[in-house]
């Protein structure tokens, strides 16, 4: 279970691995499966053969081996590698945005977590999400808004939305997630949920056909959040905001990330002739003598931004329904 | 009860946005409370009962709901820079505003206002008696417009406190007093560290309770958010008193010295390594020092605190070459003394009184946290040397704990991820920071903003594991 | 003189001020103006009072002293804050850009820089620009031309083609840069540039205007950038580029700045309890005796972002002139 | 001569741009050059006399120039993430891409070729063989026809070698070698290091000449570059090889160790303390040790110079985390064996062979600028802790000279800044960095490019300055 969802069941990580669970085998930072785990399975991948049973009962966290004698039929490969191993995680919607399998583009952390802070999600909520999509998103809406909150998400694509509530199924958020078969931007909204929702999110094609349909389901005050790649649908999408909606505002979200290595510079000294400037040779002498020293520091960690990035997810537009004075 | 109050009660706490952004400050909802809007103070008693979101103009007899609510603030004028030259042909230079473009004079003005023309009429009339008004572009027309708004019919703005609201208003006044940390940051720092329903998240908040109060808004009453400080004397978190955290909400936040912590972990033995730092519920450690009738109990909010009050203590800040801005210059007159007003007994989940935050944590809640670890955490302390505490901080973890940590320099989170990435402690390690634009979004004049925040800070995150061969123990 | 125009003419650093000079007297890195030095003439700031006399015949890049004792007339103010000082620098183009009179939004140092490589200009060049606004840009152009290449610049305001070309006179930059006054949104380039430019730079509110004339100046392969703030004029602009250019490319350039400070963090020692963890304290120890060394070196400097940027200034739109098979 | 050919010409450097970027590589047009496009080696003789900017595509007797320009490679698609999913209703999902859906075999198209049938026309002809074509989406469609296009009918693009295509080809290509320095940082260096006419530029220049002959292009025969090196080795400079400098601008580039520019300032006496380092004009500093002919004499220009050979000698490179793809992997068969092609001889200002950059400078040359010092200094030594010598060459700059440092670590350039500081020997410090963003506009499809080159590195930049209060030397 990807969130507890009663006071009985305890923090994932704070439990032992249990037959059933759905584990994130960790190979690299690049390399991690969503894996359910059952008794008399192997996993095999390139660091070798993993038995499940072996995992049953260790903590989340834990190094696991492959095995020795590899077990079972998919030996091959195995034993060549040997002694390779990979880490246990809990899932969490963040390692699940990692592993969840790509029907569509998806969101990352950063869009992720700037949506739920925005659309001021708390435990309780309802929110109406609009379309499903790979359930990136859904799944930290639903997490926001657990235990007694409620996510109603929909999708007009029906392999796309049964997908979907599998992966729900699978990480033991059903009772927080109802998905449906249904094309938001044609019929808006089910009515049932009129006045109803606290939060409204849409990562449609054409937000603007489903923000009138929105603003009917949203509480007054509730928020709307359209994502959307292009600056045309953005347009379009806050000039049919302005008619219910006020203070709509427009972000985009990236995030930059660095790069950590060890080891100095080059100093002038190793290239430097010995007959150079006195004064600033000097200088230098007492630099690399303390240098020495620094080494054994932490001064020799040198970080720098990751050279290619993400350059752009999408256009974050939010708004607030309209409070009506009397 | 819905998860999200949407009117605001006597007693909760509430943001006012005055003249669109110019002035944020928080007030508690008491009979005795008021704001001053220009030179005029109102009483916030008919704030009560009505919607956030509600705009209030200012009428003879105080504040009065707008028939309407705002007006499509969004298609305002952002911009100066390139709004004129664009699409007009009438040019500016040609008009000189001085006084005599005014045929209305202050005497005028004052005349209508005793006679109990509205604010807004009087802007009309400004605008009726201005000769130069007609050939200003249309870009300065919506600027005069606004400015004569915001003197003669200035706008209340109700607005709800949650993380977001809160997070932004200290950024854009005070943002020394919260680390600088902006709302995209914090809402990294809770996602990468899991925080849910049922979550144990150890937190070291150097950033006045922002993260505290975040972390306690996002349990909604469920798990525990435990404050743990270096040394003896715990960080300030009143800024949780922002918050309109119910008494569910309020009772999930302990405070404890890292000390007692490591100590509980170390020994083993619960009760011992406690009671050497933390003396038990029974006598709480200070967590709010502020100048209020009961100084050493926090409130689950609090009167308006404008920040000349919470300045003071902003010992966990860091140098900025800026003096910031207070929040709010213009402190509600009769803060200090709404403190003794009544609460609602309505049986509304807003807490009592008597129900505080900041308690330490029974000895069974410890002794559960020795055995199984807290599930994550999220460090915010932006002028500390992070690296020297996070080697004892993440022992108090379980394995596969994720945490976050957030800092001002790049520097220390480098150094800190390297020795953990050599202690083997931890793995998907990684530094990022955020970067977030805000765009107008305006018929033919859409870009990014022209002014930024440029920086959001650093966050070191990563997931705690155990990289022993044989880990048995749960923990 | 800004730029060296001929042999004999140095670099303006390696000479000393003299009579009819502009020097850029720099009082902090957000305080700098332009001065003409002239015999006789004070110049007076909340520094002090400054005997432009002092100033001749010494070097650029020196610093000099409010006089003791104020001469002339406006002595008031100069004694009081007595011993103040000043920089004396040698005009560039980058430093014209931070002291020259706003008469429009101007173009900084991030976007002229890129636009000069981008136009591809080297000494000899021809390029249009239009409108010539406060002559910031226009500036960098000539300096990127010169010796014996040349800006043409136009600009439909009387008053503010006037006043630019003062500015140009002053910066003795006249025998490169050609100011007139001209619609060029409405009357296009005038004809005799046809087929003569080596680039061509509009900042226009309606630039796709101008996109026709500006495809009709250029030699073959010849660069075209456009500048605007909103993207609905860079959507427009490109649409209009089609037709005759290619390799169209829209960038945006922003520099983003860092402060550097002296002093170290809170270690955690200054605020630990000496009974806490003894394994991490241990630890601790050990770095705060490597510190003490660490401070005499380098370790101390932090940086980080400065917290507010120009978050926009505007889109570049680069295109070349298609070139036409046989 | 105007300053910019238009056309190509004989013996001089080209950049081929083939099949939209996939593979870019420099060219000399000697008679023997060839390029290999596709499994077809192809003479380059067709592009002298050509207009850069034109297009080639290969025909049966090799290059030929197409009927058109580039028919607007930029309506091309270029996201494929966005491109499906907006406007379209028609779902690729449904189509399985296998090879049945294509009714021509390769033997078919093999036989087309055969008897002479273009490339474009065999393209279409696939289209209109393809069963699936018609249910693609517009954006699929135009993705199936571009990857045909490349197989069936490449293009090569004829440009022009310039400060800007030179640097933007090495960053997409082989980062590594020139330090990672983007077009846009490089840009900044040569504005705030006040380039221009009659400039006396001295350059630390570690990323493979790639800055000094940024400088040269802009010197355009005046004044000169002093390419500076530490130790007694000069770094490689062969990248200047890649431009076509005139021999006005090559005989403007001279190199010099730091040690003799330092000795001759300290000493005050020119031509001894040169001597003891520099061996005088006659003979020179090696500049670009590369396996030419004459390996101590660089070339204005040279061959085809794919990264192979560069690559080898990338001492001032620094440590990368992925490897770093080669300029191209082609490289033209007959390279080095058109070192021995003819030069031009009409008169244009081409360098001919005999004139040489690199060599020492005049004693006249280093006299002057021991008095007068240089105008302005650039240094790009993204390997090496900068802080050591910037101290050195400080000096060697007239008072109000400006400076620009590139680095790729924040760090060193903060520690020298802050020791610059601290001596006053500069003011006006700035560290900065540059953030480029590319941008797709197209109709209802604008927004910033998906992918992007997050770091621009970073910048310090100054002005020296004599603090002393009687300055009366000139420098």
């Amino acid at each position: 279970m990807m969130v507890p969802l009663d006071p009985s069941s305890k923090p994932t990580s704070q439990r032992r691995i249990a037959e059933g669970d759905t584990v994130v085998v960790y190979e690299r930072h690049d390399a991690m499966r969503a894996v359910a785990v059952r008794p008399g399975a192997v996993l095999q991948n390139r660091f070798g053969v993993f038995r499940h049973d072996d995992w049953i009962g260790r903590p989340f966290g834990c190094k696991v081996h492959s095995a020795a004698s590899a077990g079972g039929g998919g030996a091959r490969g195995g034993k060549g590698k040997g002694g390779g191993f990979v880490h246990l995680l809990a899932p969490t919607p963040e390692l699940w945005t990692l592993v969840l399998s790509h029907r569509t583009q998806i969101l990352y952390l950063a869009d992720i977590s700037l949506v739920v802070s925005y659309l001021e999600l708390v435990p309780g909520c309802l929110v109406l999400e609009s379309g499903t999509g790979s359930g990136s998103l859904t799944t930290s809406l639903a997490r926001a808004v657990a235990p007694h909150g409620r996510v109603c998400t929909f999708d007009f694509h029906d392999q796309r939305a049964a997908s979907a509530r599998e992966d729900f199924e699978r990480n033991g958020l059903t009772s927080i997630i109802t998905v449906a078969v249904r094309d938001i931007q044609g019929q808006g909204f089910p009515e049932e949920h009129t006045g109803a929702a606290d939060a409204v999110f849409l990562d449609l094609p054409q937000p603007w056909l489903a923000i009138p349909s929105a603003g009917t389901m949203l509480k007054q005050d509730g928020v709307l959040c359209s994502f959307s790649p292009c600056i045309e649908q953005v347009q379009r999408a806050c000039e049919a905001m302005r008619s219910c909606f006020t203070d709509i505002r427009t972000f985009e979200i990236l995030l930059r990330t660095y790069e950590v290595r060890e080891g100095g510079l080059k100093g002038a000294t190793t290239n430097e002739e010995s007959n150079a400037v006195p004064l600033a040779q000097k200088k230098r002498k007492l630099l690399a003598a303390a240098e020495t020293l620094d080494v054994k520091q932490n001064s020799s960690v040198m970080v720098r931004p990751c050279s290619t990035a993400r350059g752009h997810t999408g256009y974050l537009t939010f708004a607030r329904l309209r409070v009506h004075g009397n | 009860m819905a998860a999200i109050p949407r009117e605001a009660w006597e007693g909760c706490s509430v943001l006012l946005d005055i003249n669109d952004g110019d002035r944020l400050a928080f007030f508690r909802l008491t009979p005795a409370a008021t704001v001053k809007v220009g030179n005029r103070t109102c009483s916030l008693q008919p704030l009560v009962g009505r919607p956030f979101g509600s705009l209030f103009s200012v009428g003879p007899s105080g504040l009065v709901p707008c028939a309407d609510a705002p007006s499509s603030r969004d298609d305002t004028t952002q911009d100066a820079a390139d709004g004129p030259s664009q699409d007009e042909t009438r040019d500016n230079r040609s008009l000189v505003d001085n006084n005599t473009a005014q045929n209305l004079s202050s005497d005028d003005i004052e005349a209508m206002k005793r006679d109990g023309v509205s604010g807004d009429e009087i802007v009309e009339a400004l605008i009726a008696n201005s000769s130069t008004f007609g050939k200003k572009t249309v870009f300065s027309q919506e600027k005069y417009k606004l400015k004569k708004q915001k003197k003669y019919a200035p706008k209340v703005l109700l607005r709800r406190p949650s993380t977001r609201s809160i997070c932004e208003t200290y950024f854009k006044k005070s943002p020394a007093r919260t680390g600088f940390m902006r709302v995209d940051a914090l809402s990294l720092l809770l996602s990468m560290a899991n925080v849910g329903p049922y979550s144990d998240v150890l937190v070291v908040d150097m950033v006045g309770g922002l993260v505290v109060g975040a972390v306690a808004e996002r349990l909604g009453g469920t798990g525990y958010v435990c404050s743990t400080y270096l040394g003896s004397a715990p960080s300030s978190i009143d800024i949780i008193r922002m918050y309109n955290l119910s008494s569910d909400m309020t009772t999930r936040i302990v405070q404890a010295p890292l000390s007692g912590l490591c100590s509980l972990q170390n020994s083993g033995d619960v009760s011992s390594g406690l009671n050497d730092s933390i003396q038990g519920e029974a006598q709480e450690p200070t967590a709010v020092p502020v100048e209020n009738t009961q100084p050493s109990v926090p409130q689950p909010t609090d009167t308006a605190v404008p920040d000349e009050k919470t300045q003071s203590s902003k010992e966990q800040s860091i140098d900025i070459d800026i003096p910031e801005p207070l929040l709010d210059e213009h402190v509600n007159q009769d803060g200090n003394s709404s403190l003794d007003s009544k609460r609602d007994e309505d049986g509304s989940s807003i807490g009592p009184k008597s129900l505080k935050a900041g308690k330490a944590p029974s000895p069974e809640r410890m002794k559960y946290w020795s055995e199984h670890g807290f599930s994550s955490l999220i460090v915010a302390a932006p002028g500390h040397d992070v690296e020297s505490f996070v080697a004892d901080l993440l022992p108090l973890l379980s394995y596969s704990a994720p945490f976050a940590i957030y800092h001002q320099y790049l520097q220390p989170l480098a150094t800190c991820m390297h020795s953990l990435q050599v202690s083997k402690m931890a793995l998907g390690l990684q530094i990022s920071e955020p970067w977030l634009r805000e765009y107008q979004v305006l018929p033919s004049r859409t870009h990014p903003h022209m002014q930024m925040n440029a920086f959001g800070g650093y966050i070191l995150s990563g997931i705690r594991i155990h990289n022993g061969d044989a880990c048995n123990g749960s923990k």
